[in-house]
């Protein structure tokens, strides 16, 4: 893999400059095709559940279980049955085409309170910071999921890149 | 302040309260917990002062290997209270 | 006096792999002996999903593997005495056990001391303040007791340990006000830490703590930048108004039961210290006396499965349940889910391992 | 660590850092005599002077009279050696004897005798029951005998601040340097090897302790000493006192009491409290040459002492560690101290048996002042190593 960004390598945060090294991310083109994994896992540690998880076959990491995953984005079908199996929470699914303004991006939330369907959640960056308000689409918590509900956030198309988490409550 | 919902955890299950007695104080406690606990549940913090410098101390470890947590329970000395379970009707005091 | 073919000191991850292999095999009288009241050692504090393959059961939150384990044990026939503390181990194998106020004696063909380790503290003024805590001893808090020590937490450390805690304690409903460490860069996994950072908790690297401020508990805490040569910058304080200090600085093995048995040491400083040297099998210089997990260096979790799982198969072979060749061939299964998480960034470890084995070479027990 | 060069020659090489090498060290350099080596395969206080039962006492079954002298002399020094050594060495007063009905008799005798060796001052009978009042904690015979000036001191800090205050004063002191030769010449000793390096030196010191024979086989002397072991375990810290007096044997040694014996171990009654609350609680003895603690020992140690200090089984008392050590006992159970026959400067300081932190310090002083003065004797005849004629 290509050296990391400053940031990433010294605390682990990847930049958006950063996601175009790794080798689980979908290309521009398979973006625009619909829903999509996004890999977002830049640490070659021993972990594999991703790989076993997918029901197409579209992550490979291979004997070795510290190679980074590789998304076969032919195969993904966007289904984020990964999103859940990653231990690192480091799996979205983000859908470009859900309507004309707005992309889907689907978040593990580990917290307290689950936003019910049509709320509207604070989404925020991979920093932290706010950056824009989502209406929540779908939430998915089923028992396979094994306690990370996902749930799916419409954004701002310009946002769908960048907002990698969910606060519902000035608490949460 | 207890954790009564958790995501992961799930509700808090419903536990059997007992009464133990902390300098005077009667607080309620859950049955099976580790003093500590109980103590930290109702915002204890110092359970004991050092013998000459007389500062305070409090939880450390919470697995007994540290000892920072003793109290005198039951009238007995350097009891670990992060591994001794409450009992109904216990004497805890802070111990010098 | 009882005697078992295999008794296990610690009821961890380690422990308990190493009777449940030990008892696949066929030994018979297998004790594991744990002073907490339920099985499981760390595990029973981890909720979060482990990394690792499916020999590692990666992607199961410890809790979980804590009971399935514990299970696996009570299926297996394997005597669990809990709240038993072992407090000595005498000649001749003899294992000193104290029990509901009693101390009782039992000896064992061969023993595993699966003990794990403790947690390491740093020195500051104030650090002795209630409100300063271990990770460890936070996490057995919130996630065992359901009791959250303080709600406003300043991390210190950012090895996995102290990210996966912060995550935790997010969870638990505190506020985490940001993760130190004196390193330029993060000790722990980048998916930990970003899993805090984008819930907004700030990881500041190349800071140290300067002062931890409080009457009667923690009411502040002050950090300060340091140099490339880890000096403070004078000038660069900076205060937190916390109630709690998270410390998350390393383990040291609890090794004590080892040193009893009378077993050589080796001071490798890349698994935390004074560690028993020991086979590929993981026996240490006293015969029958094995080690594994934490107890005989810091590791992980999913390692600690898998030394203890090599001691037990070694067991059963010591005591003629596995043919030289089935135990051999055993041991390179297990020994190659240990590989992953000593290649890359953690090769030290393997090296620090290898150096203990090959110190063990000639050397015999001081006792025996 | 890079360890200092060594000394290539000295006047005084001393071989041991226990009791008995520091305090001669020490005594050494407070007379001026600096040019000193002392050598240590271990640490300071490594072995028996470090964990021991840290009496105050001289001998007491039968009264050695020979002993006395060092007794005496070390007893005089202990008040003043915390101030003069800078640092708490822990001595604390008195030592109490039990004794029943029985042995009252014999207990007077034993006073008596002391008296007459000029030790009035230092001993007094106890009225019947003033023990009780004494030690409240503790289920005691009724009868006892106050030793006034015996107790305890804490050894480990006492040895280390003997050797540290040698260094102070000049003195080299050489860890981890273990003593593999010693080279003589015409009837003298010239030089001893270590695995750093040789030392010539004018005096060679045995203060080996239990090891002394090792030494003095590479002089070609057999040095009777064998070992015992010594058991002894620790409370954690306690917030009261349960034990008033600095020592305290509630059955007398006079009585030669060994109940509780399993096989070969005795388990004899000792006691004290140290200053930051620890129980001392001692002690088995056995033959043996190793360290190892035993379940046996501490059983029956933990039986004895509940039966007389119930108060440890009421308030839960927890033990927290145990040690053995090992005395070096001669034949007579008398130390072997002083220059030896037929080999100038080689200079004995060694087989205390259990007394080493109660006499070691007198020993020193006379052991310096024959030095200082050049003296080729040693003013107590019966310590001498020629008494063990059939040995050289």
């Amino acid at each position: 893999m290509k050296k990391l960004s400053k940031s990433a390598a010294a605390k682990g945060v990847l930049k958006r400059e950063d996601l175009g090294r790794l080798p689980g991310m979908p290309s521009e083109k398979r973006l625009k095709k619909g829903p999509v994994a996004i890999i977002e896992c830049a640490d070659e540690f021993p972990c594999n559940p991703c790989e076993a998880a997918c029901p197409e076959q579209a992550i490979r990491i291979g004997e070795d279980i510290t190679n980074l995953p590789v998304l076969d984005e032919d195969k993904c079908t966007g289904c984020g049955v990964c999103i859940s199996a990653c231990p690192g929470l480091a799996i979205f699914v983000v859908d470009l085409t859900y309507s004309q303004k707005e992309a889907v991006v689907r978040i593990p939330h580990e917290f307290l309170p689950i936003p019910g369907k049509g709320e509207v959640v604070k989404c925020l960056n991979r920093e932290g910071k706010i950056i824009t308000e989502g209406g929540v689409v779908k939430v998915i918590n089923p028992k396979r999921n094994d306690r990370t509900p996902v749930i799916w956030v419409a954004v701002p198309r310009e946002f769908a890149q960048d907002v990698r988490a969910i606060r519902v409550s000035d608490t949460g | 302040m207890r954790i009564l919902e958790h995501p992961i955890l799930g509700k808090m299950p419903p536990r059997k309260v007992v009464k133990i007695e902390m300098e005077g104080r009667v607080l309620e406690a859950f049955e099976g917990e580790p003093i500590a606990a109980a103590l930290t549940a109702h915002g204890i913090c110092v359970f004991r002062y050092t013998r000459v410098r007389k500062e305070p101390r409090g939880i450390s470890c919470a697995i007994g290997q540290c000892t920072d947590c003793v109290m005198v329970v039951n009238g007995i000395p350097n009891t670990r209270t992060c591994v001794t379970r409450v009992e109904d009707g216990m004497k805890i005091q802070r111990q010098e | 006096m009882e005697t078992y073919e295999f008794a296990v000191v610690g009821g961890g991850p380690a422990g308990m792999s190493g009777a449940i292999e030990a008892a696949k095999a066929g030994v018979q009288k297998i004790a594991i002996f744990d002073e907490n009241p339920t099985l499981g050692g760390q595990l029973v504090k981890q909720t979060h999903k482990f990394f690792g393959g499916r020999e590692h059961r990666a992607g199961k939150r410890g809790i979980d593997i804590a009971s399935a384990m514990a299970k696996e044990c009570h299926g297996l026939g394997i005597d669990v005495m809990k709240d038993t503390v072992v407090w000595g181990i005498f000649k001749g194998n003899t294992v000193a056990l104290y029990n509901e106020g009693k101390a009782q004696r039992l000896t064992a063909k061969a023993i595993l001391l699966a003990t794990g380790a403790s947690e390491n503290n740093i020195a500051c003024p104030g650090w002795t303040l209630p409100g300063v805590l271990g990770a460890g001893g936070i996490q057995t808090m919130m996630n065992v007791h359901r009791v959250l020590p303080g709600n406003r937490i300043l991390m210190v450390g950012s090895g996995n340990v102290g990210l996966i805690v912060s995550y935790q304690l997010l969870q638990a409903g505190a506020k985490v006000v940001a993760v130190i460490d004196i390193l330029p860069r993060i000790g722990g996994y980048g998916v930990h830490a970003s899993k805090i950072t984008r819930l907004s908790v700030p990881i500041l690297t190349s800071h140290s703590l300067k002062e931890i401020i409080g009457k009667d508990r923690v009411e502040a805490a002050v950090i300060i930048k340091v140099d490339s040569k880890n000096k403070p910058i004078p000038g660069t304080e900076q205060r937190f108004d916390v109630d709690t200090v998270c410390l998350s600085v390393g383990l040291s093995p609890l090794a004590e039961l080892a040193w009893m048995c009378g077993c050589k040491f080796l001071y490798v400083p890349e698994l935390g210290g004074w560690m028993p040297c020991r086979s590929e099998k993981m026996e240490t210089s006293v015969p029958g006396i094995y080690v594994a997990g934490d107890g005989g260096g810091i590791e992980e979790a999913s390692t600690a499965m898998m030394t203890g799982a090599i001691a037990g198969i070694a067991v059963a072979e010591s005591l003629g349940y596995l043919t030289k060749e089935r135990s051999e061939e055993l041991r390179k299964e297990k020994t190659k889910g240990l590989d992953p998480f000593r290649c890359k960034d953690f090769g030290f470890r393997r090296v620090a391992n290898e150096k203990l084995i090959e110190n063990i070479i000639g050397s015999k027990g001081v006792r025996e | 660590m890079l360890k200092e060069e060594l000394k290539r020659r000295t006047e005084v090489v001393i071989i041991g850092g226990g009791i008995a090498g520091c305090s001669l060290a020490y005594c050494l350099a407070k007379r001026g005599i600096t040019d000193v080596v002392l050598v240590e395969r271990k640490e300071l206080a490594s072995e028996s002077s470090g964990a021991n039962f840290a009496s105050v006492m001289c001998t007491m079954i039968p009264l050695r009279p020979a002993l006395l002298p060092l007794y005496s002399r070390s007893l005089d020094a202990f008040p003043k050696l915390s101030e003069e050594l800078g640092r708490d060495i822990g001595y604390k007063t008195p030592r109490l004897n039990a004794l029943t009905e029985e042995a009252y008799e014999a207990g007077e005798k034993y006073v008596k005798q002391f008296e007459e060796l000029g030790f009035g001052n230092g001993f007094r009978m106890l009225a019947k029951n003033e023990i009780n009042g004494m030690e409240p904690n503790m289920v005691l015979a009724p009868h006892g005998i106050l030793d006034l000036r015996g107790g305890q001191v804490n050894p480990l800090y006492y040895t280390t601040a003997l050797g540290d205050k040698a260094r102070e004063l000049g003195v080299k002191v050489y860890e981890n340097t273990e003593v593999v030769g010693i080279r003589c010449e015409k009837g003298h000793v010239r030089l001893i090897a270590t695995d750093r390096g040789e030392i010539e030196s004018t005096y060679v010191v045995n203060a080996c302790g239990a090891w002394a024979p090792r030494i003095g086989a590479m002089v070609g002397l057999r040095i009777p000493i064998e070992t015992l072991k010594c058991q002894v375990v620790v409370s954690e810290k306690l917030t009261e006192t349960y034990v008033h007096s600095g020592s305290i044997t509630p059955i007398s040694y006079l009585l030669a009491d060994m109940d509780q014996s399993e096989g070969r171990m005795h388990c004899f009654g000792l006691y004290k409290q140290l200053k930051k609350g620890e129980l001392l609680i001692g002690i088995t003895e056995e033959p043996g040459n190793d360290k190892w603690v035993t379940f046996e020992a501490m059983e029956a140690l933990a039986r004895k002492a509940i039966k007389i200090i119930p108060k440890i089984k009421d308030q839960n008392v927890h033990i927290i560690s145990s040690y053995a050590n090992l005395y070096a006992v001669t034949p007579d159970r008398h130390a072997i101290l002083g220059p030896v026959d037929g080999l100038q400067g080689f200079i004995m300081n060694c087989g205390y048996n259990d007394y080493g932190i109660g006499t070691g310090y007198g020993a020193a002083e006379f052991l310096a002042e024959m030095i200082l003065n050049d003296e080729k004797s040693f003013p107590i005849e019966e310590l001498r190593f020629s008494r063990f004629s059939s040995y050289h």
